[in-house]
């Protein structure tokens, strides 16, 4: 087992985000979270992703501990994730943002770096990056400013950014948002390519297409409250999942 | 050919050093060196604060390091009779260490917050000495510092502090440059740009700043025991928040993308000055004439014309079309 | 304006110049002290090359001032006298004020035999080592115990003093010469306190100060601007008591500002600006400029005038020899009365100037000459 | 009421709209489709006055708004409801809301409104004295859809409708749309949720590389081959 | 000794709390770190002695004529010279530098570097029963806090108000909801401006004015804002009381010379626990 999240709660003032949430994935899942706006989803990644702390319960990530540890830290153990709205590195170019996601592939020392030429290390990160590029399949923007990058390119970056950093379990909070259905094929295949590496995916994503195409099991949050769990087929059907979050068409 | 030669940065680099390390061949008064080895000083000052500015950080507190690296060299070398080029390193090293204990607790603040709280420390450190008696020589300072000697032999003439000045400054050049023309550099040009999602990709901030900070701090310590040595007097008032703002104008009036920006920066605002001198009671109304007409229609700072200038030179040269770059304003 | 002021601009009649470099706080803060010193040098130069210029070794030349401004920062200061003795080749310089700006200099001109003139309150100013460093200005460790005795003597049951002095090097060096004086003559220090410069509101500190009910606020080389305003506040907070300053007030800008509050405040007048001696020189050489600041003007006139006839009678222009001359010249009349060297006993050296005394005091909202005493 | 004739805009030398031209009548609701960069977000844009168009005119009840500073054009009776949500992060929800009625005096109407939005989007009531950056990404959007109401527009521009929104809310707002078009607003509706946008829009464009390449009922693009693959998955 | 500080704190808080607040607008809309912010409480303070004192003008009517003339000038420079600089913040900071320093020794140009005096337009003591003090401190204190309120009201109550926060937040969202974004950029400045010059001539009759007079005013305003956090008017507040009442009881109680001193360390400890000073980023 990759997670095991146990009684996790978090508050804001008096509004409980996240309220005694228990549950687990397991290591090569692909494993979707939905839930009506402001059901806490995104501050679930928040705090497996330590960009906040946990106010009580636990997230064990391959038995251990690790609430309270920093995201870089998290990052280096393999936890990687991508934002819901747009962050990027902006003024800068589509290959010079996914060489900063190279950072700890291709870690530079101060050291080495002032004494030493690094220009092969430099090198290195920089054809590391052209690849996930080419992965994602925006080779042909690499060289433009991402600032003014359609919606949908500028999400697609940020999921190469993360995927430079080599994810164990990758967590994408909305990824499709902004994109057309043409586009947001495009997106799922590759997603599946990189879960076919082995990649472990958590999907945040009120697209229910795509969620019920992808996701082997889902977690189904209200009020901070787990309302559901279980295979799509069995979200699909439930009452509760029906009247809190999908409404009555689908 | 000739071109390329010209066009190499080592090239380039190695003409700049011969025509600095000639130079004194054509210095022809003690003032011009006066003034050439203030401007080492300045530029080893704003050329340190650009390493800081790089991860995001207007730091105000550069004077203040420049003071405990004058108070220490002075006070080792006077009271405890170091040798002049211990002191001198220590005075760096101790900057340093005070600058990485500071900066964990203040490097969390960011913004005007981060520059308001290292002016208070310029103020804590400059009042602390100002009350102090003794040692420090309180409000009065030290006069009657001696004049550096390295390996036995005493800088007291002009040349001889310009070659130790430089020298000083070339390390500082290459240390920064290397960094910020490094991996190193993007990593800290990244965490000013957005440090969330610099953490997201595993950077530990605090320790990218920190360096920062504290390798700044090390080369405003140097600065601070140089100026000491050279100057032979040093006391609190030489060390107000007016001397960081200084620093602020080299980097922003000189252009912050390059280093070339501070060393441009820092030479005009050094020298132009001295030219204003001679209107006597209306210099410092020129100079801030001077200072608010290039901060209006230079964008990049003085970069900007060395850029206009290369763009005219390019568009002149080849027709091949510039890369495209999108307006960042709408 | 120009940095220079000889009368036609050519010379002497010989076109010789003789340059004389001049420095101070033209600008910020300082701006109060540096512009009267320079309009005093220039008035000097004034009356000097209208009475035809000064001969030296047969050939005359008329004097011209370079002039540069070095805000009240000891850097500037070293910068400028770099300039003035590498780049303008000048021997001689007036100014500058204060001690880092004074100090800062004495590491070019001492070691280049550049003789100047100051006007600064650090005992460091003044050495055996330091023989082309003349101070100018009496310090009140010159003329202190003149005006103590003076209050003294008018106010027997006055005993206790506060001080007020600015939180920089003259501040705690004037404080600490004033302070002395006091003691000899018996008064007890009740309050020594030292806000920083360019404080507005003294009533907190004024609130503590007076807690300790003095007879006499001494301010401790406070600026005039700030001593008005002190003034006024702590009549406001009840002090009926008597007021001393230390460190040259300009008398009228205390005035101005303080009015009825300032009544009974005794000060060290420099020179009698009111004397007919002194208006004459300001009606001819000095209606060009702002007459705010020519009140401490005349003691720079009067030491430039100095030290032209001491070079006069060197017959040369080597600052060696001028210096010697200069240290020698006792009895030179100037327009506060006959000037004379000391500091042997303080400094080493006989290189700070006394004049008499001339003690003033706010009498009926007017301030008056009530005393001059020559010192002993 | 609204005419855009031959629209071109450039981001320093790069064409986003490449002559467009449509039109749109009182009461109408035209929806604009298209693949990221189309040119959809520059069209609306331009209309509001964000961005000065390369060449063209938009008119908009008989006066060319083309080039005007977005508070001029804004006071003829437009109002948008921007991609990316973009609220007043530090000001409370209920000031957020207000500040969308800022060109109006009528205080009694605009209290009014208020409740309407508030009947709405219930959740913002619940959250009317809290920052508006501290809502959820999906309660941020609904605010900001709440906020062009509150200007009581003629016309309406809605860009990225849907954006990070819950599939029920989705349904609602559809709803609230048609209403609101039903009772005489005129609405821009732009959205990559083809389903949701031809499902609710009467007339439609689709845009390719800053050209509209189809125009037509939306129950005809409903049914149209391309479209069907391309747009909508089926 | 204690019922003095007190009334001694108040005053010093009334005149923080009235520069902090322009300095507060004018950074929180415009993101300007304005360094000149002083010498419009320099040159408010001249024009109250030129208007006031020279031309004898009806004092109430001169300071706020003073004020208006100076916070019209603020607009002028921010039509021409800030806009130019869109939001680059370092810049406007560097701008706002050079014009500081100009604008001083222009003064001294203009109006000498000596020390100028306004006397109060009306004398004398009141007596509160458990301290003495002048008319016109009681004076400076209500009208601060008249000021601080109409500011409030003006902030948060009026749609202007709320324009300029929504400005200061997102320019082009503001531009869409109908407001004239530059013309709220100037007036923001020109009220900002015109605090200034209001705090310099209202405390001149109790102060002085030179063309230094600034500095400090600046300094003060500096620290008030950051102790209470940019851009939020409470905090000015706030941050204010707390700056003039421990200036004041620190000077009494412990010495002039460490109080400042101990006031930065203060501050430094204040923004150590919270980071944006008391009430940052909250607008209230
Ligand atoms: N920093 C914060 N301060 C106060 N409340 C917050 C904060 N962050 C989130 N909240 C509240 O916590 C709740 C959960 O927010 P969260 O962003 O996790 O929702 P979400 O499930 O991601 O919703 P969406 O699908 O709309 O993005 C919301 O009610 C939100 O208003
Ligand atoms: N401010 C800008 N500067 C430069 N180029 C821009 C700017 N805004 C948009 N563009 C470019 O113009 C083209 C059209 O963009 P626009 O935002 O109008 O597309 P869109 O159809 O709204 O796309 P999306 O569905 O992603 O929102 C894109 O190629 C985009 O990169
Ligand atoms: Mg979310
Ligand atoms: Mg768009």
């Amino acid at each position: 087992m990759m997670f095991d999240i146990k009684n996790l709660s978090k508050s804001f003032g008096g509004v409980a985000a996240v309220n005694d949430v228990s549950f687990q994935i397991n290591e090569g899942e692909l494993f979707g979270v939905i839930g009506p706006n402001g059901a806490g989803k995104t501050t679930l990644f928040n705090l497996i992703t330590g960009f906040l702390k946990a106010d009580s319960g636990e997230i064990s990530y391959f038995g251990t501990n690790v609430v309270g540890k920093r995201p870089n830290q998290l990052v280096q153990k393999g936890i990687v994730r991508t934002f819901q709205s747009t962050n990027l590195f902006l003024g800068n170019t589509v290959l010079e943002n996914v060489v900063m996601g190279s950072y700890l592939t291709h870690k530079p020392s101060i050291l080495k770096n002032i004494f030493i030429s690094t220009k092969a290390q430099e090198q290195s990160a920089l054809e590391y990056a052209e690849e996930v590029i080419e992965f994602v399949g925006m080779s042909a923007y690499k060289d433009l400013v991402v600032d003014n990058l359609p919606y949908g390119h500028k999400r697609l970056i940020g999921i190469a950014i993360a995927l430079a950093c080599k994810p164990k379990v990758l967590l994408l909070d909305e990824p499709a948002a902004g994109m057309v259905e043409d586009e947001t094929k495009e997106l799922i295949n590759i997603i599946k390519k990189v879960h076919q590496t082995g990649v472990t995916v958590v999907l945040i994503e009120h697209d229910m297409k795509m969620v019920m195409n992808l996701c082997e099991k889902i977690t189904v949050v209200e009020f901070g409250k787990k309302i559901a769990y279980g295979t799509p087929q069995e979200v699909r059907q439930d009452e509760e999942v029906i009247r809190a979050y999908l409404g009555v068409e689908s | 050919m000739i071109k390329d030669v010209l066009t190499s940065r080592r090239n380039q680099f190695i003409i700049v050093g011969i025509i600095l390390v000639l130079a004194p061949l054509l210095i022809s008064s003690d003032y011009y060196y006066h003034v050439v080895v203030f401007l080492f000083l300045n530029m080893i000052l704003a050329v340190s604060w650009n390493l800081i500015f790089q991860t995001g950080q207007v730091s105000l507190a550069h004077v203040a390091f420049m003071a405990i690296g004058a108070y220490t060299s002075t006070l080792l070398v006077m009271r405890l009779e170091y040798p002049f080029l211990i002191s001198f390193l220590l005075a760096g090293v101790l900057a340093a260490i005070l600058a990485v204990i500071i900066g964990l607790i203040v490097l969390r603040l960011k913004g005007i917050y981060f520059v308001m709280i290292t002016f208070a420390l310029t103020e804590i450190v400059r009042l602390s000495i100002t009350n102090s008696t003794g040692t420090l020589g309180g409000a009065s300072g030290i006069s009657g510092i001696p004049y550096p000697s390295l390996f036995g032999y005493q800088i007291d003439s002009r040349v001889g502090f310009y070659y130790f000045f430089l020298a000083v400054l070339a390390v500082t050049i290459f240390i920064v440059y290397r960094i910020l023309h490094s991996r190193v550099g993007r990593v800290l040009r990244g965490i000013s740009n957005n440090e969330t999602l610099s953490q997201a990709v595993g950077v530990n901030i605090s320790y990218y700043k920190i360096f920062a900070f504290a390798m700044g701090a090390f080369f405003a310590g140097l600065a601070g025991a140089l100026y000491a040595h050279y100057n032979t007097h040093i006391s609190p008032h030489s060390f107000t928040f007016v001397r960081s703002f200084d620093i602020i104008i080299f980097n922003i009036v000189g252009g912050t993308s390059h280093l070339l920006g501070p060393i441009l920066g820092s030479s005009i605002f050094t020298i132009l000055p001295e030219f204003f001198r001679s209107f006597a009671d209306y210099q410092v109304l020129v100079y801030s004439l001077a200072l608010i007409l290039s901060i209006l229609f230079l964008k990049d700072g003085f970069l900007s014309i060395i850029e206009g200038v290369k763009k005219q030179f390019k568009s002149k040269s080849d027709t091949k079309p510039e890369v495209k770059n999108y307006d960042h304003h709408v | 304006s120009s940095n220079s002021s000889t009368s036609d601009g050519g010379g002497g009649k010989d076109g010789e110049v003789l340059k004389i470099g001049v420095i101070g706080p033209f600008s910020g803060g300082g701006a109060g002290w540096g512009l009267p010193l320079q309009y005093g040098v220039e008035m000097a130069v004034k009356e000097l090359n209208e009475n035809g210029g000064i001969e030296i070794g047969g050939k005359t030349y008329q004097a011209e001032v370079i002039a540069y401004d070095d805000q009240y920062i000891g850097d500037e200061s070293v910068s400028a006298a770099n300039r003035l003795v590498f780049e303008d080749n000048v021997d001689f310089i007036i100014g500058t004020i204060g001690s880092a700006g004074v100090l800062g200099m004495q590491t070019i001109t001492e070691k280049n035999d550049v003789l100047i003139l100051t006007n600064s309150y650090g005992t460091e100013a003044l050495s055996p080592e330091k023989p082309f460093s003349f101070r100018v200005m009496p310090t009140n460790l010159e003329w202190g115990a003149e005006v103590v005795g003076y209050i003294a003597e008018q106010n027997p049951k006055a005993k206790k003093v506060a001080f007020l002095s600015p939180n920089d090097e003259s501040g705690w060096q004037v404080q600490k010469n004033a302070e002395e004086d006091f003691l000899e003559l018996d008064f007890e220090i009740v309050a020594n306190e030292f806000p920083e410069r360019n404080t507005q509101d003294y009533n907190p500190i004024l609130t503590k100060v007076l807690n300790t009910k003095p007879d006499i606020i001494a301010f401790g080389g406070t600026s005039p601007g700030e001593m008005g305003v002190a003034m006024n506040q702590a009549r406001a907070l009840g002090f009926e008591g008597i007021f001393t300053a230390f460190g040259g007030p300009a008398i009228q800008e205390v005035l101005n500002i303080a009015g009825d509050n300032a009544e009974g405040f005794v000060y060290y007048a420099q020179t009698d600006f009111e004397s007919p001696e002194v208006q004459e020189v300001i009606e001819k050489y000095g209606k060009d400029y702002k007459k705010e600041y020519l009140e401490i003007a005349p003691d720079w006139f009067d030491a430039t005038k100095l030290l032209f006839a001491a070079m006069k009678e060197t017959d040369s222009f080597d600052t060696a020899k001028v210096a010697e001359t200069l240290r020698g010249m006792d009895g030179f009349e100037g327009l506060a009365g006959e000037m004379k060297w000391t500091g042997e006993e303080d400094y080493g050296i006989n290189q700070q100037i006394t004049k008499p005394v001339v003690v003033g005091e706010v009498k009926d909202g007017k301030a008056v000459i009530v005393d001059v005493r020559d010192v002993d | 009421m609204l005419a855009v004739k031959d629209l071109y805009v450039e981001y320093s030398g790069i064409r986003a709209v490449n002559g467009v031209t449509f039109s749109m009548d009182e009461g109408q609701f035209i929806t604009l489709i298209g693949a990221n960069g189309a040119g959809k977000s520059s069209i609306v844009k331009a209309i509001t006055g964000l961005v000065k168009p390369k060449q063209g005119e938009i008119i908009f009840n008989d006066t060319n708004i083309e080039g005007r500073d977005s508070s001029v054009i804004i006071r003829q009776g437009i109002s948008y409801c921007p991609e990316g949500r973009r609220i007043f992060a530090t000001m409370t929800v209920e000031e957020n809301l207000k500040i969308g009625a800022y060109l109006r005096k009528d205080k009694k109407k605009i209290n009014d409104d208020l409740d309407k939005v508030y009947h709405y989007f219930p959740i913002l009531k619940e959250k009317r004295n809290l920052p508006g950056g501290s809502l959820s990404g999906g309660q941020q959007q609904m605010l900001a859809v709440g906020r062009s109401l509150m200007s009581d527009p003629k016309l309406l521009l809605i860009d990225e409708l849907t954006l990070g929104l819950a599939p029920i809310i989705i349904q609602d707002l559809a709803k609230i749309l048609i209403e609101l078009n039903q009772n005489g607003l005129a609405i821009i509706l732009i959205e990559q949720n083809a389903n949701v946008a031809l499902k609710t829009a009467n007339y439609g464009y689709v845009l390719e590389t800053g050209n509209i390449i189809l125009e037509d009922d939306t129950t005809e693009l409903t049914d149209n081959d391309f479209i069907q693959k391309a747009y909508l998955g089926i | 000794m204690f019922e003095q500080a007190l009334i001694n704190g108040m005053v010093l808080s009334s005149i923080y709390v009235l520069m902090a607040l322009g300095f507060t607008l004018i950074f929180g809309i415009m993101k300007i770190v304005n360094f000149a912010h002083g010498e419009f409480y320099m040159l408010g303070a001249f024009a109250l002695y030129f208007v006031y004192q020279v031309y004898e003008v009806n004092f109430f009517v001169a300071i706020i004529l003073s004020a208006i003339l100076i916070g019209l000038f603020g607009m002028l420079l921010e039509k021409f010279m800030f806009r130019r600089l869109g939001n680059d913040e370092l810049r406007s900071m560097i701008l706002a530098l050079g014009i500081s320093i100009f604008l001083q020794n222009l003064a001294i140009l203009l109006f000498g570097a000596t020390t100028k005096a306004i006397k109060a337009p009306f004398q004398g003591m009141l007596d509160l029963g458990f301290v003495k003090t002048s008319y016109y401190n009681v004076f400076i204190i209500i009208v601060s806090m008249v000021i601080l309120a109409v500011f409030y009201i003006f902030i948060k109550k009026m749609k202007t108000g709320q324009a300029f926060i929504a400005v200061s937040l997102d320019e082009e969202i503001a531009s869409v909801q109908g407001i004239n974004v530059k013309k709220i950029k100037m007036i923001a400045f020109g009220v900002g401006i015109f605090l200034a010059a209001f705090a310099g001539a209202l405390v001149t009759p109790l102060y002085t004015v030179s063309p230094m007079a600034g500095v400090n005013a600046l300094l003060n305003a500096f620290i008030v804002v950051i102790l209470g956090g940019l851009g939020s008017i409470m905090g000015a507040l706030w941050g204010g009381l707390i700056i003039g009442l421990s200036r004041s009881y620190l000077t009494t109680y412990v010495g002039a010379a460490e109080a400042d001193l101990l006031i930065f360390i203060m501050i430094a400890v204040v923004l150590l626990i919270k980071p944006n000073g008391l009430l940052g980023g909250s607008h209230q």
